[in-house]
């Protein structure tokens, strides 16, 4: 199959819905001439027009709440935000207006709009753009929060969230747009709140998503000429969560690890620690383990930004200290 | 001026007042009797800014509401009882009775809500203008908000992007002198709130908000200009609440003599007064159309206190769309 | 021991400590004249002077932003946003500014600031007016996060808050300030970081705070009939937690229930939940159970919002599943 | 207009423009050299509008800086070597590191920091104002932002707080013409932003921001009328970044003679020639400055190659202050 990289496939996934659907569009800062800071939107305003590729003033949260009134009003806007830390700015818009409007107003009026953003470690540019913010969204009733790890997965993905009629926060990985993968030419969706077992083991089940995935899996190698065999988990969306599959593999392995490059306290490994013990307290051999983001903002100084997130070491420590 | 409308449109107009107002003196009733829980912001006093500026739009243009927005859900054809309904969470409400006062919205007639986070709806009717444009209709749509919303960032940003984009939306600012116990010339620097869109090239107009007519006109004009392409508009209509901001205000931060000098402007009674004057109709043809007020008002009221509470069980319905 | 309320508690705080300390200041929303929403500066600018009780416009973000200026230079800044809700239009500033400035820094500066809001629900104003959003602070490395159950606890929490020098996020809950307990004339504080247990048990170890401790004490009350013990454990501030004293009863009961009026995904009970199976796994004779707000945004209707939290009958189901 | 300055005070400002084109050129070398890893936005170009403004306040007063920082840092006392060390990520940059390019700060030496976040230091400067109010100092704020962050919520909420309240805050936007590749034209609905102080009664002003005389000239006036309680001014510096927005920019969205149009407006260059035109100095005197500034450059980068990067157990120190 074809190889392409998670940026292009992100934007085939935009080209081919707005061919598809009229009421598709795209507003955010430098979206139109420039493509996008990460290039995702590249070319797009010479194909669909400067009005359905918007480019829009340094205004946050008027982005986000313009994506909300245009999408109670019939459209279908993908709103992106350029770093998911930045979206501090547009929280009141997004999950006081968009995501509970339907609940409130009694069920009767949808918000199809997506929130393209993202986030994440690794190029040293500090605090104010490294962040994973995804558990303040999983937090917020009326959103969902789609998180892929893959090419495939980030076509696949985009395309039901544009498809779906909920407010979704989109959130791409800045580490990953480089990153290439197979991706078939014809159409394919894949939905939401659908895991997939991206390595079967027996031993230990391993939950990991957006860049951790590839932590987990680099660790899950390793421990495999230890002769450790792990179960790699995506759950792909934090919200709405396969617990099903998760829950499933825990039973077998009884022992869990789940890896988040999000910030430790409140965050989405301690949601899914918890979910497991829910749901499978009696099948555990040994506690629930979750590496993640320490309280630390995250460094500049690309030895302190190493040691901040996740680490396939720290992933396989975990692993040893509950097998 | 004399005026242009029929008889019927100017006891409409009428007839639209004394249903806020026989609305709110039952709802200050109701919270007194704690039969309506939780917070409700009347717009007593107000009544000719919604009435005069919805009856100059049309059924298929939109409106935004706010925290003080059962006069602008009912210009806009909500129907006394299920407002009341709303107000007393009751399941026959226009939402369900999730909403209750702050929540207000029918968007299957246009009105995209209130909100009871002040200034959050501006963005919102700021993208319904956009959808408009994207769509390529003539409708428009009219934001309410007060003098308070105009210091909020969201003003400012939604008011930039409405004037770059030409957008066909008309905000209007409540001005009843106070948000809360802050004074316009405490909370503003610049205290002709009209005035504010400068910042924007935004044509702004100080319109009497007491005289039902006025309102109308000014709208019917920046509504024309909308439709025609030319962009929004900033209208400041002068206005006063004649209770406190909600029923716990002492309202310390004014005099009686300011709220003596307002009450003896009520655009209920000047409309009235100058509809017998100009031989539209006849005092009693006027008090026919009070009484039938107050029966649909007793109507809804006994409406709302039958109707049954939402059922437990439905409680987390409608938080998300699901296929 | 004298008694006084919740709101007099913290009004006693607040005097003490501008007496104290000139660079103490308030700045928010109706705190001067109005004396606050729910009326904790009742007085103040009248003893202070109206530079020291600032009432300011309708903007969240930059209350939130001239604090940690202010604090950044030296002073002590105490801003009041009305209700957690509205902090949305504010984390920029504080999860962004405030709360990582002296780490980015380098450690040079500090951000001594309080920014006091209140949460929760009960008064059946819906969704924009009743969020307990906890979570989202203690998710963040940088703020602390205190939120006290009782008079006693307010107070000194106040107090030590604003001598603290980290920027510090004190939630107080709307449904208690008229709650009345025993708090001394002479002065006190109480340190960040301690719980407390409320009521001492055996069988099952209950944390709750804010006003889930009530709830939680009820539940411990009819446990006790059944010949259930409860031992109740209020941890008062999130950030820092302490763990010791949570730890240390769940080695002694081997059984816990966590209850938060946040909501459920990636909230404060997931943390606690975790952190006890970090600490005490082995030492769990039953899956940790939490009780929380369900993914609902909070409905107005009463019958709704009492199904939507955490209740004495659902905690009493809790523990008695786990017994 | 001849100098007033002395020639000491000129040749300065001169080798603190020399300074920064050294510094930035240099930067932009590491960065081609992969040296500096992440974000570096450059402000080659821009030199006379911080050093002209920051010439004009004293040792106490304070500046906020922004993402394009380096410039203020700079002409705010910053050494070249612990600017350099901190852009490479080392323990003995001023940050200790931890902040890099975005982050700069020394709020000992009154820069309250650079932000990466656009516009986010508005309400910061701004509660800075606040605090030299209550104190009773005549101190100032300098408030630099650029033409992209007057379009953020911030900007309004902020300058509207400082006209009510007076605030000796100096609002100075670098208006480059662009915000990364969206041009002022299509970002702003008003062209010449000092014109948005219209919207607060703040009194605006446009400067040559190529002329470092003018620039001073502007800042010493209103930090005049600032010191004696005269409120906020803001001045728009017009000016020109020589680089794209950051080292990945092709900068499509602007053309090579509107670039050299700039170019030839060199602030150094022109006030090189202007210095020797008016007999202040000899080209060999200005030829010596400028060889120790490249002598300083040099030493600085060696100084910060050969600086030990933070020990990783330090990672979180600093994130709270602990007693
Ligand atoms: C963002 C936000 N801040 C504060 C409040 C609390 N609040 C509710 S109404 C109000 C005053 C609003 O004033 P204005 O916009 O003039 O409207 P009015 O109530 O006068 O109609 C305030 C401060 C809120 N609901 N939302
Ligand atoms: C709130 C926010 N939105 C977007 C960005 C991404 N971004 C960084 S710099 C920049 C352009 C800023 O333009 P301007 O304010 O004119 O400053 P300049 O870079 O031209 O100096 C943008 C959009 C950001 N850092 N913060
Ligand atoms: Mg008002
Ligand atoms: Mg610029």
């Amino acid at each position: 199959m074809r190889e392409i990289t998670y940026r292009e496939a992100l934007r085939e996934a935009l080209i081919e819905e707005m061919k598809r659907d009229e009421s598709v569009f795209i507003l955010g800062e430098d979206v139109a001439i420039y493509g996008g800071a990460y290039k995702v939107t590249d070319g797009l305003y010479k194909m669909f027009g400067e009005d359905r590729v918007k480019d829009t003033p340094i205004s946050e949260a008027a982005i986000a709440g313009v994506a909300t009134g245009a999408a109670l009003t019939g459209m279908r806007p993908i709103a992106e935000i350029m770093y998911i830390d930045f979206s501090t700015q547009a929280t009141d818009q997004m999950v006081n207006q968009a995501a509970k409007m339907r609940y409130m107003f009694g069920g009767k009026s949808k918000v199809p709009m997506v929130l393209r953003t993202q986030g994440g470690a690794g190029r040293g540019i500090a605090a104010h753009h490294s962040q994973s913010l995804e558990a303040w969204y999983v937090h917020m009733p009326g959103l969902y929060v789609v998180m892929p790890a893959t090419p495939y997965d980030a076509k696949g993905l985009l395309k039901t969230s544009i498809r779906d009629d909920n407010p979704i926060v989109f959130i791409e990985h800045k580490m990953l747009y480089g990153m290439k993968g197979e991706v078939p030419e014809e159409e394919y969706l894949i939905p939401l709140g659908k895991g997939v077992i991206k390595r079967e083991g027996e031993d230990v089940t391993i939950v990991a998503y957006s860049r951790m995935l590839h932590v987990a899996l680099e660790a899950a190698e390793a421990l495999e000429k230890e002769g450790v065999s792990c179960e790699v988990i995506d759950p792909r969306t934090l919200k709405p969560l396969d617990m099903d599959l998760i829950a499933g593999s825990v039973r077998k392995t009884n022992k869990a690890v789940v890896v988040s490059e999000g910030y430790r306290h409140c965050g989405m490994a301690a949601e899914i620690v918890t979910r497991i013990i829910e749901e499978c307290f009696d099948d555990l051999d040994a506690p629930v383990k979750r590496i993640t983001t320490p309280d630390v903002p995250i460094p500049m100084s690309p030895v302190l930004e190493e040691e901040a997130i996740p680490s396939a070491k720290k992933v396989i420590q975990a692993v040893q200290e509950i097998l | 001026m004399p005026f242009k409308e029929t008889k019927e449109e100017l006891l409409s107009l009428l007839k639209q007042m004394l249903e806020i107002r026989y609305f709110e003196e039952k709802v200050w009733e109701l919270l007194a009797r704690n039969i309506i829980k939780g917070a409700s912001h009347v717009y007593m006093g107000e009544e000719a800014v919604a009435v005069g500026a919805i009856s100059a739009i049309r059924d298929d243009d939109y409106i935004t509401s706010t925290h003080r927005g059962h006069g602008h859900c009912l210009a806009k054809g909500g129907k006394l009882k299920y407002m009341l309904a709303e107000l007393c969470g009751k399941a026959t409400g226009y939402c369900k009775g999730r909403g209750g006062s702050m929540h207000i919205a029918d968007v299957t007639k246009g009105n995209l809500g209130a909100t009871g986070i002040v200034a959050s709806n501006i963005p919102v009717a700021t993208g319904a203008g956009y959808a408009i444009k994207l769509r390529g209709t003539d409708q428009v749509c009219l934001c309410f908000f007060g003098d308070g919303a105009t210091n909020n960032g969201v003003f400012h940003e939604s008011l930039n992007m409405a004037a770059l984009w030409k957008l066909p939306v008309i905000y209007i600012i409540e001005n009843n002198l106070y948000g809360m116990s802050v004074s316009v010339e405490r909370a503003s620097a610049v205290q002709e709130l009209y005035k504010k869109g400068c910042a924007y090239n935004i044509p702004g107009e100080a319109v009497d908000g007491m005289d039902v007519m006025a309102v109308r006109e000014a709208t019917r004009k920046a509504v024309e200009k909308a439709r025609k392409g030319g962009g929004p508009t900033l209208l400041e209509c002068r206005t006063y609440r004649y209770q406190g901001h909600s029923r716990s205000d002492p309202r310390v931060y004014r005099t009686k003599e300011e709220e003596s000098y307002w009450r003896k402007r009520d655009p209920i009674q000047s409309f009235w007064k100058r509809l017998i004057e100009e031989g539209v109709a006849t005092e009693e043809e006027l008090q026919g159309i009070e009484k039938e007020v107050e029966e649909e008002t007793n109507e809804a009221e006994k409406f709302a206190l039958e109707s049954p509470y939402p059922p437990v069980e439905e409680l987390a319905k409608d938080v998300y769309v699901v296929k």
